[in-house]
């Protein structure tokens, strides 16, 4: 077995990162210059990880050198190569953005470091094989989250900072209820071999299964915020600074869905009509943020409540794995992981252009700026890209994966679910337009109070990852064809988990005898 | 024994819950710390209870006597109340801000403005 | 070739404004010769008969059933001549209308992109390429509606458009691909299904999904093309400026909904539910924009709910079906886009003229504008049906075509006389009423327009009346090609001015004659009564879908806002309650299922000092809840976390009772340092709140305690734990297997913990030093 | 006075404490003990020590920023794991010295790892505890 090295390195290479910064804590520039080295070696890291998975299957290491299941495994398959790739996309556009828009008080107080932390914590999540050390990384993740969201002190931000931490170490604390119940009854934390063993126990006793699933299933659905768990969600995205807004949105509540498909697919056996609740669980996400955005006219509200929204139609790929079709089931979590990939990019590139635009209009209430099309055309160019795309407008990237979202649902034949995603899509295409006409086309009003123009390396410096991500939008949508091969690749190894398990290799190092003829679907 | 475990578990979510239900910051705090205690004994029961083996190799042997308690789930809660602590520690102080940030102490009143 | 020279158009688009900057003037006229090249290639390639001339097959998404696919049949030949050449021709127009505008590049920019569009929609054959085009047509005309964006009417009326036709096509997103899964369940494999020529060998109309698939398309048909009672975006679109206009509502995008009807018709027509839908959807559009086109001042809108009227006809027309009715479709389909092109230019030219499109405020310009008077007379007659125009074998055809068909035949003729009435009198007051009469005085002295906004109305009159008198240019070539794709198979032609004596032939002159002269006296009474015709309206549109949309557009935050409300609180407590009772409702139906846990066998005996220990731990918590001091509450917290770690202490578990006992006594002090100065907090809930609280916290409670006794513990031999035990002296060198466990076996964790108490340290530093907003920059 | 008490019996419990936070470090591997409750215990030395002092005394004493101590734990803990690298074994494979000390027993980067666990916890007890006391 190779070391494996390549595994841990999109989570190493931002921790290390991370504590060279605090070592240099009195210099915030070598902090961000060490941010940038950390995001981009994550990067690389993770696009290595990913050549590595795509040629030799799933990619599993042992940290410590004890054998699995009994050490904490480490396993990158495709759905978790995707993410490391895409967490390191969001990493370094948002630090870049980061150089130009994060005060110098925020930098003194170790913001870079912090980001880093949240990275790895990421990245961990994606691809840790153990289900306590899940919990660690979620930890990791929630904590820098939680001082990147009341780093500054604002009122604002205080406020929702109390709601988002209580709220999510509620959902720790079920998680962690979870794993606890979970060691008691099969006596392991490996992932792989809890599918041995979960699947054994669900013959015997499946209400018992089904009964953790659902602690399971809250403790993730408050973290993806789906129906009706999110309410965390919009009471604080909107409040710190839009770089760490972008992260937020961009990377945290699809740890939570990615944490719901390994589990659902993964640790869990297929559970009878878990298929049928997510699809109502998709259907009120999709509805009930939608609705939320359409009552707001602040940009960042706005924006949050589409996160909430566009979860649901992640959850609705997931939720047909219920389905009885294995063909139905391929398409709905490719689509899933289409939808990730898709929106992570574009929801935090949404935030990164709407911190442009208030800067350039001096407000993210709509009530308050205007003219922004005629003032800065190529900021207009550089919205709709990303709003489009979330609207589903063709050919962007959002146009596809809705598309394939659509059409595994109608396939697998969940008509209100489908009418919900349509519906909740029209609402979506109502909201970035109330923000382009608002914004962008209305003519600035009397009470607008532009800010003294910025410097032009500061805006360059803004404008660069935003058009990137939107690059990467432009490139995913007219050229969705590997995209689109790789999510369903990932659907497929996700949907026959015995080559994650013998990846593992649990079956081997320990006798299961009894988990013989269990591992498929 | 375990009975008596489930009834602690029970009474410390319970109040945990009920505590944080209760319009108050500290007590918010305070019901967060119970729940922390009631996931950590409900790892402890889920793990199985043991009396008076503790699971170390007595000088001279090699491995633990037979019996000796499962260390694995006292791994996982040390680590837990290690986390629980930090979080606590960030999330009182996280309060105590917001008290002076907001003047009250009533999480229903601060409506998160701007 | 097809997708190279849509791409031609699009990269054209994005290369117009810097066009314009370097050409100016001839901007215009130059980037015009690429939509000209278009038509030209379409002609030189025109599919004979029902063939299919071009064909080009991309793979996409292959898997999504996305190809890049197009395929040049007698339809698609027709629409893109149209839509190419009206296309050359206004841009042409466009470049002198916005002369002197910095705009004018935006716009040219605008206008490529749209006939890009629009030209890779008509030429679709794969599902997804349609909807691709489909919707960038859609986005495109919201920009162009929005032209003039600082006006708050062109945003309105932008975003009413794209609601509209975007809501249509989400449904039509669902219809195709509902009838792509139908092809495939039908036995088309692979992408095949997903192509519309393919479909032909197939017979959707089999599948069980056959009707909601009709329903979710034909709502994007009419959508897009303005079917009542979708009608009223059309009128207010037209804000955008009079190119645009005339582009949008001639030959393009409103067709665009047409063009789908007749593109799918030979797949999903010809049953009861298509003829029954379509027709009255056709029938009851043609009569209100008919009704409604009387009614207004302002040119573009009279030429807009003419529009509405048409595509009314031509959508009847294609839900009747019958060979002669389909002609009839082809025929006014291609005199509308000519004629209503032109007429929009002319308005344009009388705006641009005199300053005003209010036709109370215009008469007697013929003389100043002699030019465009000639192309408003051609036009005119020719949406007048009037001979020896094209629009007048047109109207001849939809008489006939009618009267095929027995008693639905008769009422569907005289519904259409009626319309037709109609449009002869919008007729006479956009092309007559401005120019002759008495003068008025316009807000500009009135002068005629330049040459190359002469040149499009021009054109496109001569053009109705040149086709009008030799069908033969239509009817050997463009009509029955047309023809032949919309009903899926050969079929003849044979239009004339002149059909004889037969019984039928004297029939159809006679209505003919009645329409003309009808129009000509409605026309003049309504040129004294305006007022009154603009009063009905009135009250006739205080009940209209139009106030029904702009009612719910502007009450739809506000419900929004309410509905969401049910879930998003700003109260922590509530969704608190909500994550309690989310976790019941999944959590406890499955524990209660299992029934009355059986106790484990093994069960451990219960001694009296460990009854005490529970005792203090729960009593611990339970003051916490009930103290109301602060500081007390927080000393019975800590009692509850001393009693955990003796508990710890007493059940093998040393290291964990050492840390507990350190961490409790921590948090008792940091959490006295933080709050024993604060002032009391009252009990803020009612008893009923309280009860409830407590009702829910204790089920909470009970679904835990249920949890942990149904866990039979040990069930899984060989456990982690036993290699842990049998390898930690041997192999890891360490006699303390927990922390052998924290340090070695398992040290990832503990790295993570440590990464978070250092987060915590470091948040903990910045809450208390970096306070921006509220007092002093933070100093580190 | 109470302060002059305080002070004189921190003199006489401070390095007591810290002694006995080292040795339930350096034990922890063989008794219940380690990283975790040796950093705490040290940490309770500071606090001792600014209680009587004030925080700025015990930022001297302590020479190093808390903010350094926790950044060096982290990378000591993040070396120790790294180490492995070399012999081209997965991250956080142990590696021991041939020697045993005495009272502690083998030495090798798990120990390593353990101060670095103890590094941060005494790191961020005191920056905790020392910004808390200086606000």
């Amino acid at each position: 077995m190779s070391s494996g090295w390549i595994v841990l390195l999109p989570l190493l290479a931002p921790l290390a990162a991370a504590a060279a910064g605090l070592l240099a804590w009195r210099a915030p520039r070598i902090q961000a210059a060490l941010g940038i080295v950390g995001a981009g070696a994550q990067l690389a890291a993770g696009l290595g990880l990913l050549q590595q998975v795509l040629r030799e299957g799933v990619q599993a290491v042992q940290l410590g050198s004890w054998p699995a299941p009994f050490g904490i495994t480490f396993a990158a398959d495709l759905l978790g190569a995707v993410m490391v790739v895409v967490t390191g996309v969001i990493g370094l556009a948002v630090t870049v953005y980061s150089l130009a828009d994060i005060d110098p008080g925020r930098r003194a107080f170790a913001y870079f470091p912090l980001v880093q932390v949240l990275l790895a914590g990421v990245a961990g999540a994606f691809l840790t094989g153990d289900i306590f050390n899940l919990y660690v990384c979620f930890e990791v993740l929630l904590m820098a989250s939680f001082v990147l969201l009341a780093l500054g002190g604002e009122r604002a931000q205080m406020a929702g900072a109390l709601t988002y931490v209580t709220l999510n170490l509620v959902s720790s604390a079920l998680f962690l209820a979870g794993v606890g119940l979970t060691y008691g009854i099969t006596r392991s934390l490996n992932m792989a071999e809890l599918h041995l063993r979960l699947g054994v126990v669900a013959e015997s006793r499946p209400e018992l299964v089904l009964a953790l699933a659902g602690l399971f299933f809250v403790a993730f659905g408050i973290k993806a915020a789906v129906f009706p768990l999110y309410t965390w969600l919009p009471a604080s995205y909107h409040t710190p600074p839009v770089a760490v807004s972008a992260l937020l949105a961009g990377l945290l509540t699809k740890v939570g869905v990615y944490a719901l498909i390994r589990v659902l697919t993964l640790v869990f056996p297929p559970l009878p009509g878990v298929g049928t609740f997510l699809l109502a669980v998709a259907s009120l996400t999709m509805v009930f943020g939608v609705l939320g955005a359409v009552a707001m006219f602040e940009t960042r509200r706005i924006l949050s409540f589409h996160i909430v929204s566009q979860i649901g139609y992640m959850v609705m790929g997931l939720a047909l794995v219920g389905s009885d079709s294995p063909a139905v089931r391929a398409a709905g979590l490719a689509a899933a992981v289409l939808y990730i990939v898709h929106h992570i990019i574009v929801k935090a590139n949404l935030f990164l252009v709407s911190g442009i635009a208030a800067r350039l209009g001096g407000s993210f209430q709509l009530a308050r700026v205007g003219g922004l099309a005629a003032a800065a055309p190529w900021l207009a160019l550089l919205f709709l890209i990303p709003a489009g795309s979330l609207a589903g407008v063709p050919p962007l990237s959002g146009f596809w994966a809705k598309l394939a979202v659509v059409r595994a649902g109608l396939a697998g034949e969940a008509w209100w679910t489908v009418a919900a995603a349509l519906g909740a899509g029209l609402l979506t295409v109502l909201s970035m337009v109330k923000i382009w006409t608002e914004a962008f086309w209305k003519p600035a009003p009397d009470t607008a109070t532009p800010p003294p123009p910025a410097a032009r390396w500061r805006l360059a410096l803004l404008a660069a990852p935003s058009l990137g991500l939107a690059a990467l939008t432009v490139a995913i949508g007219l050229y969705p064809r590997p995209l689109y091969e790789l999510a369903r690749r990932a659907a497929e190894q996700l949907l026959a988990p015995s080559n994650y398990v013998a990846a593992v290799g649990v079956a081997t190092a320990h006798d299961s005898a009894r988990g013989d003829g269990k591992g498929g679907q | 024994m375990e009975l008596l475990l489930a009834v602690v578990v029970g009474g410390l979510y319970a109040s945990g819950l009920y505590l944080m239900l209760r319009r108050s910051l500290v007590k918010l705090l305070l019901g967060l710390v119970l729940l922390g205690h009631a996931a950590n004994l409900l790892i402890f029961s889920a793990g199985g209870v043991v009396r008076g083996e503790a699971p170390l190799v007595a000088p001279g042997e090699i491995t633990p006597p037979p019996g000796a308690a499962d260390p694995l789930p006292q791994a996982l809660i040390l680590t837990a109340i290690v986390i629980g602590f930090a979080v606590v520690s960030f999330a009182a102080v996280l309060a105590r801000r917001v008290f002076e940030v907001t003047g009250t102490d009533d999480p229903a009143a601060m409506e998160n403005g701007s | 070739m097809l997708s190279a020279m849509i791409a031609g158009l699009l990269v054209a688009a994005v290369l117009a404004p810097l066009a314009e900057r370097r050409l100016g003037l001839w901007a215009a006229p130059v980037l015009a010769a690429l939509p000209a090249a278009f038509a030209a290639v379409v002609l030189l390639n025109f599919p004979r008969g029902g063939g299919v001339a071009l064909t080009e097959v991309r793979p996409w998404v292959t898997d999504l059933g996305a190809e890049l696919a197009f395929a040049l049949d007698g339809l698609a030949a027709v629409l893109a001549l149209l839509v190419a050449g009206i296309g050359a021709l206004i841009l042409i127009y466009a470049g002198g209308y916005m002369a002197g505008k910095a705009t004018r590049g935006r716009l040219l920019a605008y206008l490529l992109a749209f006939l890009a569009a629009m030209l890779g929609l008509v030429l679709a054959d794969n599902v997804v390429t349609l909807f691709v085009f489909w919707e960038a047509t859609s986005v495109v005309s919201f920009l162009l509606i929005g032209f003039d964006h600082h006006k708050g009417e062109s945003r309105a009326a932008a975003v009413q458009a794209l609601l509209v036709t975007g809501a249509g096509g989400l449904a039509m997103l669902a219809g195709l691909i509902l009838a792509g899964q139908a092809a495939s369940d039908l036995g088309l494999a692979g992408t095949e299904a997903w192509r519309i020529s393919a479909w032909a060998t197939v017979d959707l109309r089999q599948h069980p999904h056959y009707f909601p698939t009709l329903l979710l398309i034909l709502a994007g048909a009419a959508t897009k093309s303005a079917q009542w009672p979708f009608h009223f975006w059309l009128p207010g679109a037209m804000a955008a400026p009079t190119p645009v206009s005339a582009l949008l509502h001639s030959a393009t995008m409103v067709k665009a909904g047409v063009f789908l009807l007749a593109r799918l018709s030979p797949h999903l027509g010809g049953t009861p539910e298509w003829g029954w839908l379509v027709t009255s959807a056709g029938v009851v559009t043609m009569l209100v924009g008919a009704g409604m086109a009387l009614g207004q001042r302002d040119l573009k809108r009279i030429l807009a709910y003419t529009t509405v009227s048409v595509l009314g006809t031509l959508t009847m027309l294609l839900g009747v079906g019958t060979e002669l009715a389909v002609k009839s479709a082809v025929v006014l389909l291609v005199a509308h886009a000519l004629y209503k092109a032109a007429l929009f230019l002319v308005a344009g030219n009388v705006d641009h003229g005199t300053g005003t499109r209010d036709i109370t405020a215009l008469g007697g310009l013929a003389r100043h504008l002699p030019w465009t008077f000639t192309a408003a007379v051609l036009a005119a007659l020719s949406m007048a049906g009037a001979p020896p125009m094209f629009g007048f074998v047109g109207k001849e055809l939809l008489y006939t075509s009618k009267l095929d068909l027995e008693a639905l035949g008769a009422k569907l003729v005289i519904a259409a006389v009626i319309a037709n009435i109609a449009l002869v009198a919008a007729a006479g007051m956009v092309a007559v009423k401005p120019f002759l009469f008495r003068r008025r005085e316009p807000p500009h002295p009135p002068h005629e327009a330049p040459a190359s906004m002469l040149l499009g109305p021009l054109l496109l009159g001569l053009a109705g009346l040149f086709v009008g008198l030799v069908p033969a240019t239509f009817d050997r070539t463009l009509g029955p090609a047309m023809a032949a794709a919309i009903l899926g198979r050969e079929v003849e032609m044979k239009l004339k001015l002149w059909h004889g004596l037969s019984v039928e032939a004297l029939t159809v002159l006679v209505l003919s004659t009645v329409t003309v002269a009808g129009g000509v006296g409605l026309f003049l009474v309504l040129r004294r009564r305006m007022a009154t015709a603009r009063r009905l309206l009135e009250h006739a549109s205080r009940v209209g879908p139009t106030r029904a949309f702009n009612a719910s557009l502007a009450a739809l935050p506000k419900a929004a806002d309410r509905l969401s409300r049910l879930v998003q609180t700003p109260s922590l407590g509530r969704s608190l309650s909500v994550i309690i009772a989310a976790t019941l409702s999944v959590a406890a139906p499955s524990l209660i299922l299992l029934g009355r846990p059986s106790l484990p066998a093994g069960l451990t005996e219960v001694q009296l000092h460990e009854v005490a220990l529970a005792v203090l731990i729960l009593a611990g918590a339970a003051m916490a809840v009930v103290f109301p001091k602060r500081l007390a509450a927080v000393v019975a917290l800590g009692l509850s976390g001393i009693g955990i770690a003796l508990l710890f202490a007493l059940f093998s578990a040393p290291d964990l009772a050492m840390t507990q006992i350190m961490v409790e006594s921590l948090t008792v002090i940091l959490l006295a340092l933080l709050f024993a100065h604060l002032p009391p907090s009252p009990e803020r809930s009612s008893r009923a709140e309280r009860l409830g609280h407590a009702l829910l916290a204790g089920a909470a409670g009970v679904v835990m305690a249920l949890f942990v006794l149904v866990v039979v513990p040990g069930s899984f031999p060989p456990s982690t734990s036993e290699y842990f035990l049998a390898e930690s002296f041997s192999a890891a060198h360490g006699r303390n297997v927990v922390n052998v466990i924290l340090v070695d076996f398992r040290a990832l964790d503990t790295l993570g913990e440590i990464t978070v108490v250092a987060l915590a340290g470091l948040g903990v530093w910045a809450l208390l030093r970096l306070k921006l907003g509220n007092d002093r920059g933070g100093e580190p | 006075m109470t302060s002059f008490i305080l002070r004189a019996a921190t003199g006489y419990l401070m390095p007591l404490l810290l002694l006995l936070s080292v040795f339930m470090l350096l034990r922890g591997h063989n008794e219940p003990g380690g990283g975790f409750i040796g950093g705490l215990l040290a940490a309770a030395a500071f606090a001792f020590h600014a209680l009587a002092w004030g925080p700025r005394a015990t930022l001297e004493l302590l020479r190093a920023d808390p903010r350094t101590i926790i950044a060096a734990g982290l990378a000591a803990a993040l070396l120790a794991g790294v180490v492995a690298a070399a012999a081209g074994e997965p991250f956080l494979t142990a590696h021991w010295l041939p020697i045993a000390l005495p009272g502690v027993g083998k030495v090798g980067t798990p120990l390593l790892f353990d101060v670095g666990v103890y590094l941060v916890v005494v790191g961020t007890t005191t920056l905790i505890l020392l910004t808390l006391g200086e606000d």
